[in-house]
């Protein structure tokens, strides 16, 4: 190497004078959920009688910890341009295997193990469908969606499995003091770290944005797409079996059904929080206010009492006014801009033919 | 062009554009098209690798809508929203790209929106095959109409789209390119075609870069240059030399100014490679400091080495040594890690990530490099950018800027600037100066002589000639998959390039 | 005639040096060739599936041919049979409508109120009525991915939950049932006609004309060449955004459609009704062969591979097989079906790379 | 705070209730059945002297959808929540924090886990409910045949109760020898499935001669099938159904007998145990008891369970009579 044109050290070396990008950051699709989030928390402690109390955050973050556990890998799926369909259902698989193994005797901790190494060989085997084959995601996870469930319900079929340790059952709905947060937060927020760090620190991070924009590109600057798409499958299995113990856990019931639906929960919070279904955009803190938000909004409307029905067609609006505004908004500018330009070309086209 | 006293009293003009401009943000694709095509002429458009013509076709196809201009057909002034409506107009084109359906049958390519009917206003699929199978046997070829589309080869997609437009029947006949792909017997076949097409009245635009081709079919010759029109001439009345003068325009020397370097011990040695159907015993060398043009026409099969040698395809036989040693085929990683780079033709898709920041690209080839327990410290990745973008003279508002905000000069800049960050050895570099201005032009070419200065070895592909020939220490010519020609830079010229691009005996 | 030949290309691009084109290579239409297309069907793998687990079950458990058990059959699957024609229409154009369970619901829940609030409606204005309701949801999907240009997958998704709300708020706890629509109109699910429920012919005869529309128009074509490949479809003047819009219009009317059978049939109709069917749908048309981005695929393939799921439900429980299966196999159906599709296109991709090989 | 206009104009005997308030959490909203006990108990809940009734809960009936509800409901400050348990276990943890956070928990319809509500509302004798329907099955099909049952969920606390005393009561007396019971299947409340579980019963036991569906929803989609098909009038249907959605099918001869109990004296009662509770009249313990209005007296049995009454067996004949 000794022959290159340039001596890395010195340009390492070398002060950093740019900027941080702070406007961009302040300004960014993700930015404006968390300020949605933000606006939304203030409007409910103010105009939602107890809301803003402890209660609220533990009752609440509980409800969101499946979701938002999904979530963290979805993100990252999204992001290269794919999706996992079949996430709740490795998480009912995977209560489903709990149930059975702790109603079979087997120690707990070996259950949890086990249990985890489930959720892992459920991701092993959409990774391998989608990387190493090369099938369409959404037509693989669709598949594994009623593989997994069907496969939890031969495994405990109608049963539901109740009797899991107290201690551990309690845990899962302790909280953390007088904070008002869950214990089982910890954990979460390790995963959600764990996640944020690799998608945007981490060069396997910056391989993912660069695949979902074009995996052409990707492949010409090194960039192992089918090996990552697997690991993040791989990922995706094995936190989708932690919400499954979550979800066994703190509702002490280990059921073939535990979850079922949440897929398009988590898909809809990762939309909302700014992933772009083509992929290559999205942030995991978007994601967060993402899931928060709806959290929030479904908490607050809870206690309001009103019904659920209000909250399922906000969602909807929400997910469809978050995709449709950008783009309506470079679709008039587009128009404008043709229209300018056919004005103008009607214009000169007299003189030079009379030219 | 209405200045030609030859043509006056000739045959109506069936369509004329006359100064049309068209810009895609900062690359003006067209500064003044302007071209008339009369009923019953074939009318050559020539001009070098990115001089507007096929902006313009797109113009006269509504694909595109000209920034200015006028436009008329058949003396009438027309603005086409969309290709529907210039088909309306009469107007058939084959684009420079396939555009089939992969799914449909071949058949049903040629008639989609307007297939045969039969009884109950259905489709008839016995009709349509039935006109697809006359189709093909006017233009001499034999394919199946009810296979489906995916999986031709180029030269029969092409064919297909040959049919399609001469079904439609139009009024003008539109072809940019169409036999880049097609051997000498369907070239003959589509030539007879166009013939009789003429004789029938109709108007028709030829594009091609092959001269012969050009001046054994076509009455009148407009060349382009830079997205502006030169001049048109009546064929019998030019010679080919003024055609190449005025198509290249200026003095390639000037133009182009490679340094002197000092050229070292071989760096990238492939021998004997092959890929079935794609290339075939390609044996090559470049040596540090050198910098090796890979000419030949479009589809010779350039980029396809190029993309075995760094492992993006993989190759059926050979071997790549790089400083010596065997590089593990199939496997761009390693390639990189070797000391390779590689600048790719299709900047937009595959050079850079558009969407991302300039500092990011920048970085993407160096993302190990930065991690530190594996974290990628952000503030050594911006300073190295900034760095890189620094000596490259890369114009952005911000490194945080997106790189689809530069201009494609620019962009071209961020690329090379990303592989130089990996200090490479050896870098290819597919189409160096596709698509950038003029002024930029020269700037990376400046850049690219710089570094075969400081010793990197250099393979460029180019279908630029006067780029080639400004910039090569010795050139390749590759023909149909196999090399035709070594020229050293005494002996290239653009005669001598062209002749080993196009010519069979040349070779053998 | 290996690669002896010169150059390895299959374009070749000098002038007089053709190279030879034997008609050997290029099949042309012949009698043999009936055999190989029918082999070539796509839809052949779903069909032999359906024909297998038909037969098994009948073997092992007779009644299951009964005319009660073929009405039976014919039935459950007339309601996914529509929807899945419909998603096909959508999917072949490169786009999915996850809505369809929401549309269906609030179909099924208008068609209650209209019986509750007019008994005497004549049920045909009834079914039009639905189909128009249905058409209308659609539409509004459809302008919500032309217009604003952004994938359907999201869109429908939102409008999944926007449609469910509304018909929680529409219906609240209301639910109507079986008696209190006229009788005739329940008789439809429950007549026959040569062994066939009414309603089943209905769905018949509307999954053969989008078939026949998809197959043998203009239009229907168009949808095929955009689902293909949408660049070249505009390249080419297609009307895109008009078509797709239709298509998505289209599948509303049909989701509409069996919104007002599904009020025919079952007992109850209210705020969940169709929940949780949209996945089911997009697999049966899946499983029926439609390629999920687009291009290929046909309408009856995603009506027999809703017929084939909707079977094996039955099928599993007169084999008095463990009913805890019967997802399971369903997911195994639908991988089967893609990797088949895979290795299916991988093999004729192969084929073609060596005759062109051939050919050089 | 006080109670609505006619709690007061009633001259509830607990008017001094101040603003003590009440909230059901039932399975499932929209559900017929569940319309008529909430409907009981929104008249009871006024009658008791609550200050705010409310019902919240979830659109569809799984295991862990109310547990957001009662969470939502502890930090409301409810005084007493009332709940019909999807899973007896997954709302568990959640009814014991809002235990410690005060409120008073009252199971109806279906119970939880007896150490995590003050008192349970049952309609009858659990086992009542099961001899009757064992009774009127064996009756229509003459004593001997195949029988089988088609429930709600796999989980459901009631049903499978019903079901166990139904399958102990199969076994030992002599006089159901001669019957079988060849399958449980489950329609998960929900039309469809149930519906489809039935068609397929019959299907795959071409003996069958009757079914049993102790649920409303299933029997209502049963009876629906039925009268579709060949079986109709051959093969038997009882269970609990509520008459409202039974009349047609009892009068066209599907069904001829069914029973149930009447569902609004379910909430009524179990607006009054909760006020019983709140005001400290009961503490849940066995022999308590507490005045339910116009229902009269109910005592606190075994386990913290209140019976509300004897179910009736609706026929051709007396289902004019009622409006539920
Ligand atoms: N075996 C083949 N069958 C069909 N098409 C082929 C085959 N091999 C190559 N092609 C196509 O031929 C075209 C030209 O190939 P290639 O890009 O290698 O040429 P090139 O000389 O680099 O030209 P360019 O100037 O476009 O870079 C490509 O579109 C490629 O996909
Ligand atoms: N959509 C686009 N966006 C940006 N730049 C474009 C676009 N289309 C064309 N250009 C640029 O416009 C210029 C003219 O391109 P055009 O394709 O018309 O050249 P051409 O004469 O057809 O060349 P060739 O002989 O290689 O086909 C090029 O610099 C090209 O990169
Ligand atoms: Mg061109
Ligand atoms: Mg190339």
């Amino acid at each position: 190497m000794s022959k290159t044109a340039v001596d890395s050290t010195t340009t390492l070396a070398s002060e950093p004078k740019g900027r941080t990008g702070a406007a961009r950051i302040l300004l960014g699709r993700d930015a404006v959920m968390i300020y949605l989030l933000a606006a939304f928390l203030v409007f409910a402690a103010v105009s939602i009688p107890r809301f803003a109390s402890p209660l609220t955050a533990g009752f609440l973050l509980l409800d969101v910890i499946p979701v938002l556990l999904i979530a963290m890998p979805m993100t990252l799926i999204i992001i290269t341009g794919e999706i996992d369909l079949s996430v709740a259902s490795i998480a009912g698989l995977t209560s489903a295997c709990m149930g059975v193994l702790w109603a079979g005797g087997m120690d707990i901790g070996l259950v949890l193990l086990l249990s985890l190494l489930v959720g892992t060989a459920a991701g092993v085997f959409n990774g391998f469908l989608i990387a190493v084959v090369g099938l369409p995601s959404l037509a693989v996870t669709i598949g594994t969606l009623a593989l997994f469930r069907g496969l939890a319900l031969v495994v405990i079929g109608d049963n539901a499995v109740a009797n899991f340790p107290a201690q551990l059952t309690s845990f899962f709905t302790s909280k953390l003091g007088a904070t008002g947060i869950p214990t089982v937060m910890v954990g979460v927020v390790a995963v959600v770290l764990f996640f944020g760090i690799l998608l945007h620190f981490t060069p396997f991070g910056r391989g993912l944005y660069a695949m979902g924009f074009s995996q052409e590109a990707a492949t010409f600057v090194g960039i192992d797409v089918a090996r990552s798409k697997f690991w993040l499958y791989v990922a995706s299995g094995l936190v989708s079996a932690m919400a499954g113990i979550f979800w066994t856990l703190r509702y002490s019931s280990a059921r073939s059904d535990n979850a079922s639906g949440l897929e398009l929960a988590v898909i809809a919070a990762v939309l909302l929080g700014g992933v772009s279904i083509f992929g290559g955009k999205g942030s995991v803190p978007g994601v967060i206010a993402g899931v928060l938000l709806i959290g929030t909004l479904n908490y607050a409307l809870r206690l309001g009492r009103v019904s659920d029905v209000v909250l399922i067609t906000v969602t909807g609006l929400l997910l469809i006014v978050s995709v449709v505004a950008p783009s309506m908004g470079a679709a008039i500018r587009q128009w404008r801009h043709t229209r300018r330009v056919r004005r103008n070309f009607n214009h000169s086209a007299s003189p030079v033919a009379s030219a | 062009m209405q200045t030609d006293p030859d043509l006056q009293g000739q045959p109506p003009v069936a369509l004329s554009l006359a100064h049309a401009a068209k810009t895609f943000g900062p690359v003006v694709a067209l500064a003044d098209g302007t071209i008339e095509i009369r009923e019953g002429e074939i009318h050559a458009l020539m001009g070098e690798n990115g001089a507007g013509k096929s902006t313009l076709v797109k113009i006269l196809a509504g694909l595109h809508q000209p920034d200015s201009g006028d436009f008329r057909i058949a003396g009438e002034p027309v603005s086409f929203r969309n290709v529907a409506e210039s088909k309306a107009a009469g107007v058939s084109v084959i684009y420079q790209e396939p555009t089939l359906f992969p799914d449909l049958t071949v058949a049903e390519n040629i008639f989609v929106g307007r297939q045969p009917k039969g009884r109950l206003g259905l489709i008839s699929q016995g009709e349509m095959r039935r006109q697809a199978a006359a189709l093909f046997g006017q233009l001499g070829v034999a394919i199946d109409p009810g296979r489906v589309a995916e999986g031709l080869s180029i030269a029969d997609q092409q064919i297909i789209e040959i049919a399609k437009a001469i079904s439609l029947d139009a009024k003008v006949l539109i072809m940019d390119e169409p036999t880049a792909a097609l051997s000498g017997v369907e070239v003959d076949r589509l030539f007879a075609v166009a013939r009789g097409l003429r004789d029938q009245g109709t108007g028709i635009m030829f594009i091609s870069h092959r001269f012969e081709e050009v001046f054994a079919l076509c009455d009148r010759i407009t060349v382009m240059r830079d997205g502006k029109y030169v001049s048109t001439h009546v064929t019998e009345d030019v010679s080919v030399d003024r055609i190449v003068r005025e198509m290249v325009g200026r003095d390639i020397a000037e133009l182009f100014p490679k340094e002197a370097a000092e050229i070292g011990a071989p760096v990238l040695s492939v021998r004997g490679l092959s890929r079935a159907g794609v290339f075939r015993d390609i044996n090559l060398e470049v040596r540090a400091g050198e910098i090796v043009a890979l000419a030949g026409l479009v589809g010779a099969g350039r980029t396809e080495v190029a993309r075995a040698v760094f492992g993006i395809d993989p190759y059926d036989s050979g071997e790549v040594l790089f400083g010596g040693k065997p590089l593990k085929g199939g496997s761009p990683q390693a390639a990189i890690a070797a000391g390779m780079g590689f600048v790719p033709e299709d900047r937009r898709k595959q050079g850079l990530v558009m969407d991302l920041s300039v500092a990011r690209n920048v970085t993407l080839t160096l993302r190990k490099r930065f991690a530190r327990a594996g974290l990628i410290n952000g503030r050594a990745e911006l300073r190295a950018a900034e760095e890189w973008s620094r000596r490259l003279q890369v114009k952005a508002g911000s490194p945080e800027h997106a790189v689809s905000t530069l201009s494609g000069g620019n962009q071209q800049k961020v690329v090379l600037a990303k592989w130089l960050a990996t200090e490479p050895r050896f870098l290819i570099i597919d189409e160096p100066t596709r698509g950038i201005d003029v002024g930029t032009k020269s700037e990376v070419h400046r850049l690219i002589s710089d570094l075969a200065g400081r010793g990197i070895a250099i393979l460029m592909i180019s279908s630029e000639l006067p780029e080639v020939l400004g910039m090569a220490d010795r050139v390749l010519v590759m023909r149909e998959g196999r090399i035709s020609a070594e020229l050293s830079r005494e002996e290239a010229s653009p005669e001598s390039v062209m002749h080993a691009a196009t010519v069979a005996a040349a070779t053998n | 005639m290996d690669n002896t030949n010169t150059d390895t290309r299959p374009a070749g691009a000098q002038p007089g040096a053709g190279r030879p084109r034997t008609a050997a290579t290029r099949k042309g239409a012949g009698g043999k060739d009936a055999l190989a297309s029918l082999l070539k069907l796509r839809e052949l793998p779903v069909i032999t599936a359906l024909v297998l687990l038909v037969a098994i079950t009948y073997l092992n458990n007779p009644l299951f041919l009964s005319p009660q058990g073929v009405k039976d059959l014919l039935l459950n699957a007339t309601i996914m049979m529509i929807l899945a024609a419909g998603q096909a229409v959508v999917i072949i154009t490169r786009n999915v409508d996850l809505s369809v369970g929401s549309i269906l619901g609030l179909v099924a829940f208008g068609t209650g109120s209209i019986f509750a609030a007019a008994p005497g409606m004549p049920i045909a204005l009834v079914l039009l009525i639905g189909i128009a309701f249905g058409a209308v949801l659609g539409s509004v999907n459809g302008l919500l991915v032309t217009l604003a240009k952004v994938p359907a997958l999201v869109i429908t998704l939102g409008t999944l939950y926007v449609y469910r709300g509304l018909n929680n708020v529409w219906a609240g706890g209301t639910q109507y049932f079986a008696g209190d629509r006229p009788a005739e109109f329940g008789a439809l699910s429950v007549d026959t006609f040569l062994g066939i429920p009414l309603i089943t012919l209905l769905a018949i005869a509307v999954v053969a004309a989008v078939a026949i529309y998809m197959a043998g128009t203009r239009p229907g074509r168009d949808l095929y060449a955009i689902g293909s490949e949408p660049d070249a479809a505009k390249l080419f003047g297609l009307p895109v955004s008009k078509r797709v819009f239709l298509a998505f219009l289209a599948n509303g009317a049909l989701a509409g459609l069996a919104g007002v059978l599904y009020a025919s049939r079952f007992n109850s109709v209210g705020a969940t009704t169709g929940t949780g069917m949209e996945l089911d749908v997009v697999a049966a048309a899946v499983v029926g062969g439609v390629a999920i981005f687009g291009g290929s695929g046909s309408v009856v393939g995603a009506a027999i591979g809703a017929m084939l799921l909707t079977t094996i439900t039955s099928s599993l429980t007169a084999l008095r097989v463990d009913k805890f299966w019967q997802q399971a196999i369903v997911g195994v159906l639908i991988l089967a079906a893609i990797v088949i599709d895979r290795v299916a296109s991988l093999r004729s991709a192969k084929k073609l790379r060596i005759s062109e090989a051939r050919n050089v | 705070a006080c109670g609505s206009q006619e709690s007061s104009a009633e001259g509830s005997p607990a008017a001094g209730g101040g603003d003590q308030s009440i909230t059901f959490i039932p399975k499932q909203l929209n559900n017929p059945y569940t319309d008529v006990v909430l409907g009981g108990g929104k008249a009871g809940a006024e009658e008791a002297g609550f200050a705010s009734n409310q019902v919240v809960g979830p659109l569809e009936a799984s295991a862990s959808s109310q547990v957001s509800f009662i969470n939502a409901e502890t930090q409301a400050g409810t005084n007493v929540i009332a709940v019909a348990a999807n899973d007896p276990d997954a709302v568990c943890p959640a009814l014991q924090e809002a235990r410690t956070a005060g409120a008073k928990i009252v199971a109806f319809d279906s119970d939880t886990n007896p150490d995590c509500r003050d008192v349970f509302i049952n309609q009858v004798v659990a086992k009542d409910v099961a001899l009757i329907q064992v009774e009127l099955i064996a009756e229509q099909i003459g004593g001997k045949g195949q029988i089988a049952i088609l429930s709600a969920t796999a989980n459901a606390t009631n049903q499978n109760e019903w079901i166990k005393f139904m399958e102990e009561e199969l076994k030992s007396n002599p006089e159901y020898k001669d019957i079988e019971l060849v399958a449980k299947v489950y329609g998960d409340d929900d039309d469809t499935k149930s519906f489809q579980e039935a068609q397929g019963l019959l299907q795959a036991y071409p003996d069958l001669k009757g079914i049993i569906s102790p649920t409303t929803v299933g029997i209502a989609a049963t009876a629906r099938y039925l009268s579709q098909s060949e079986y109709k009038g051959k093969v038997a249907l009882t269970g609990l159904g509520l008459p409202n959605e039974m009349r047609d099918f009892v009068k066209d001869g599907t069904v001829t007998e069914f029973a149930l109990w009447d569902p609004a004296q379910l909430g009524y009662v179990a607006a009054f145990a909760g006020k019983a509770l709140v005001d400290g009249t009961i503490t849940g313990a066995s022999g308590d008891k507490f005045t339910a209005g116009e229902l009269g007296e109910r005592t606190v049995g075994e386990e913290g369970t209140i019976i509300v009454g004897p179910p009736t067996v609706f026929n051709k004949d007396n289902i004019d009579d009622y409006d539920f």
